[in-house]
């Protein structure tokens, strides 16, 4: 009984594990092929960008939400509904600019990093960069060009982890060329 | 938690990434990104294979061990079972999977098998599971496209197996989509 | 009761996807042409409606008909834009529309790592998987009647 | 009112009859102080609330306003203190933006909806129905098709009538109301007396008769009471 028991949590823990730690080995690999930081940062954001272009439309198709009319339904959305169908976490919005085009995601813990420690020798590294691109790829596709990036990082001794989201303008639709 | 979609579209863009064909490096360009792809999913299965209790890697027998890669390992990672294992006994096995979560989006039957990128040429820096894809590579038979999506598992079967105490050779073919057969080999030290 | 065809276009008005069933008449002009024509009608449709309207839209357009055709219409934030054309007696479908999105086109075009973004969609799986959904319709009628 | 205008339309798709209901387009009106937490810009001669700002607005109304504020009111500046502004202009002559860039004028009294159409848009539009209309018989996959005679949105419902001579009858209505058809054809039978009977009327050009204008507004009203299936219902 208990063996089953013991096989059920097990099988949880190692499917969320699963992506922290192909993320993982996903970032030393590239630590291995680029010279420096800056590039593997360039990289995991082209990378989250691929990947949130795509990730958009499985969120849209599972998650019913429609149309954001505000930038501020678009953070409660992303807090709130996203973070939590994929990393399970909600991370607190803060910080809003007196405009409403900026706004911080606080997240308590980041599953990314449990049990990584970053290297002295990779102090510019953002490990977590990927997300960043997945947020600015996914916004890309619902008509918002958007600027997200970490200001604080666990990794590197801050308290929490902090996002910031800043947004950049409007992307109209445009009708197809050669069309009147 | 993260949802597996995660890891599928993080796998999609690692093989996208680290696999990209390139005509100039001839054969031996390819081989080593998929060998990247095989150590990722080494290590990765190693890691994996590290978070269980000790009980659990107690495995004295061969086959406890491939019966919990068929079972508890590849539920966790793709929630079902494995659909087949087949042994000679002598420390071959073969994994069958009907329905192979990282491929059902692709097909079903011939569609995506026609594009083979074909090498010729032994495998110059083995990783430290070498894979059928290595070997057929070598021989010059034509890889199917959907196989560079089998290798991370590949690896990540290969690293499993290493943690609990075994050094083993795992390969994989796809015949039809979505079904693919992993081929493991216990290598006696 | 029946399906005519169906259109599936992403936000730049590609043409993704093209299915037809039951269809009496053609347009007359080349598919290519068909296509834009369809996506600039519904482009201009949405920016009719949106002036029109005198209340702020949620859902937007939703459907048009004609003295012999039904148009349905669904769009995605992500301007996935998905267009059934049935006979007069179907009724609201936005369900099955949807459907059509996030299981077929989400599941199967998305998720493929195979299949490229923002191009006619090549994967054999989807255009089985959704002929055979569409034939299973309630509404959907072997003959065309 | 449940239906919200009528439009005439004629053959070369040129608007000759207009009218609309009054109803205020889901508007809200709040007072602020200075510096105003809104952002504002100028866009197509209006001064609209920037995207990702609409709620960005502190103090003032309590919460059971604010949702209201945001989740009715479009993005359209349409009166200041009470008074519609033209366009980005206020009343007496001012730009919008400026006048709300100077301290010297607050507390001000802002009215936001959606923006109110132009004739201008409203002939645009209607020439813009008159293509979609052709289109829609074009691309239809049955034989005999007529043009878009019933067009549906979440919050109004179109309607088409095509007469033989290439007229064109559009009601725009609440989706509920009921009865638009009979109406439709009611408002042709209006405009077959009292324009095209008419001596003094040119045909195509823009309807400007009081008897049809009388009767049209008669029409709707009975169509209204008789066909609606209200709010309360």
């Amino acid at each position: 009984m208990s063996r089953q028991a013991n096989r059920g949590t097990e099988s949880k823990k190692m499917s969320s594990e699963l992506f922290t730690l192909t993320y993982g080995a996903l970032v030393t690999q590239l630590c291995k092929d680029y010279e420096n930081d800056e590039d593997v940062n360039k990289q995991l954001d082209r990378m989250g960008y691929n990947i949130g272009v795509r990730l958009i439309e499985d969120f849209l198709a599972r998650s019913n939400v429609g149309r954001c009319h505000d930038f501020r339904e678009t953070a409660d959305v992303i807090a709130k509904v996203a973070f939590k169908m994929y990393l399970g976490i909600t991370p607190s919005i803060t910080n809003w600019s007196p405009a409403g085009d900026e706004f911080s995601l606080i997240l308590e813990n980041n599953p990314l990093v449990d049990f990584v420690e970053l290297p002295d020798s990779h102090s510019s590294l953002i490990y977590s960069n990927l997300l960043c691109g997945v947020l600015r790829g996914a916004l890309e596709m619902v008509q918002m060009a958007v600027e997200a990036k970490f200001v604080q990082d666990t990794l590197k001794g801050d308290g929490v982890t902090e996002i910031r989201m800043r947004f950049i303008r409007r992307i109209e639709d445009n009708l197809p060329a050669g069309e009147e | 938690m993260a949802d597996a979609v995660l890891f599928e579209f993080l796998h999609t863009e690692m093989v996208t990434e680290l696999w990209a064909p390139d005509p100039d490096a001839g054969s031996g360009g390819k081989k080593k990104s998929l060998s990247v792809l095989e150590g990722l999913g080494f290590r990765v299965g190693q890691a994996l294979g590290e978070r269980l209790p000790r009980e659990t890697l107690a495995f004295r027998e061969e086959l406890d061990a491939l019966k919990f890669l068929c079972k508890d390992l590849w539920a966790a990672m793709f929630q079902k079972h494995m659909d087949g294992l087949r042994t000679n006994h002598q420390g071959t096995y073969v994994l069958q999977d009907n329905s192979f979560p990282l491929l059902v989006t692709m097909g079903s039957g011939s569609q995506y098998l026609e594009e083979a990128p074909k090498v010729s040429g032994m495998v110059q820096d083995m990783p430290i599971c070498p894979t059928l894809l290595g070997l057929s590579w070598g021989s010059g038979l034509a890889s199917p496209l959907p196989t560079v999506f089998l290798a991370f598992t590949c690896g990540l079967l290969c690293g499993a197996l290493h943690t609990l105490g075994f050094q083993s050779l795992v390969t994989a073919s796809v015949a039809a989509l979505p079904a693919c057969r992993f081929q493991v080999v216990i290598q006696k030290s | 009761m029946t399906v005519h065809n169906l259109y599936l276009f992403d936000r730049n008005g590609v043409c993704l996807h093209y299915s037809e069933w039951h269809r009496k008449k053609q347009a007359g002009i080349p598919k290519e042409e068909e296509y834009k024509l369809m996506y600039g009608m519904l482009f201009s449709i949405r920016s009719f409606v949106s002036k029109m309207s005198p209340l702020d839209m949620k859902d937007g357009f939703l459907s048009f008909q004609t003295s012999r055709y039904k148009l349905h219409y669904y769009e995605t934030p992500t301007g996935i834009k998905v267009v059934m054309n049935t006979d007069l007696g179907v009724g609201p479908i936005r369900d099955v529309l949807h459907h059509i999105y996030s299981a077929l086109y989400v599941e199967l075009v998305v998720k493929n790592p195979l299949c490229p973004l923002g191009q006619t969609v090549q994967s054999e799986l989807f255009r089985s998987r959704l002929d055979s959904y569409v034939r299973s319709l309630p509404f959907f009628s072997a003959r065309a009647g | 009112m449940a239906i919200f205008s009528v439009y005439v339309v004629n053959k070369a798709g040129g608007l000759i009859y207009q009218w609309d209901s009054y109803s205020p387009r889901a508007e809200a009106e709040k007072t602020f102080s200075y510096p105003l937490d809104l952002l504002l810009k100028l866009h197509d001669e209006r001064v609209l609330v920037a995207f990702g700002q609409r709620d960005g607005i502190r103090g003032g109304l309590g919460s059971g306003a604010e949702p209201a504020l945001r989740k009715r009111a479009g993005g359209s500046v349409l009166a200041i203190n009470g008074m519609d502004v033209n366009g980005k202009y206020t009343a007496d002559g001012k730009e919008v933006l400026e006048y709300l860039g100077n301290s010297a004028n607050y507390p001000v009294s802002i009215r936001f909806g959606r923006p109110r159409l132009t004739s201008n848009e409203k002939l645009m539009l209607a020439s813009m129905f008159h293509s979609l209309f052709a289109i829609g018989s074009q691309l239809s996959p049955e034989q005999g098709s007529s043009g878009i005679e019933m067009l549906e949105t979440d919050t109004f419902k179109l309607h088409c009538f095509q007469t033989l001579t290439g007229i064109k009858f559009v009601v725009l209505a609440d989706p509920r109301q009921a009865g638009i058809d009979s109406l439709l054809r009611k408002i042709y039978e209006i405009y077959s007396d009292f324009a095209l009977k008419n001596p003094f009327y040119s045909l195509e050009m823009p309807i400007r008769c009081e008897l049809f204008d009388q009767n049209l507004k008669l029409a709707l009203e009975v169509a209204e009471k008789a066909g609606t299936f209200g709010p309360g219902s």
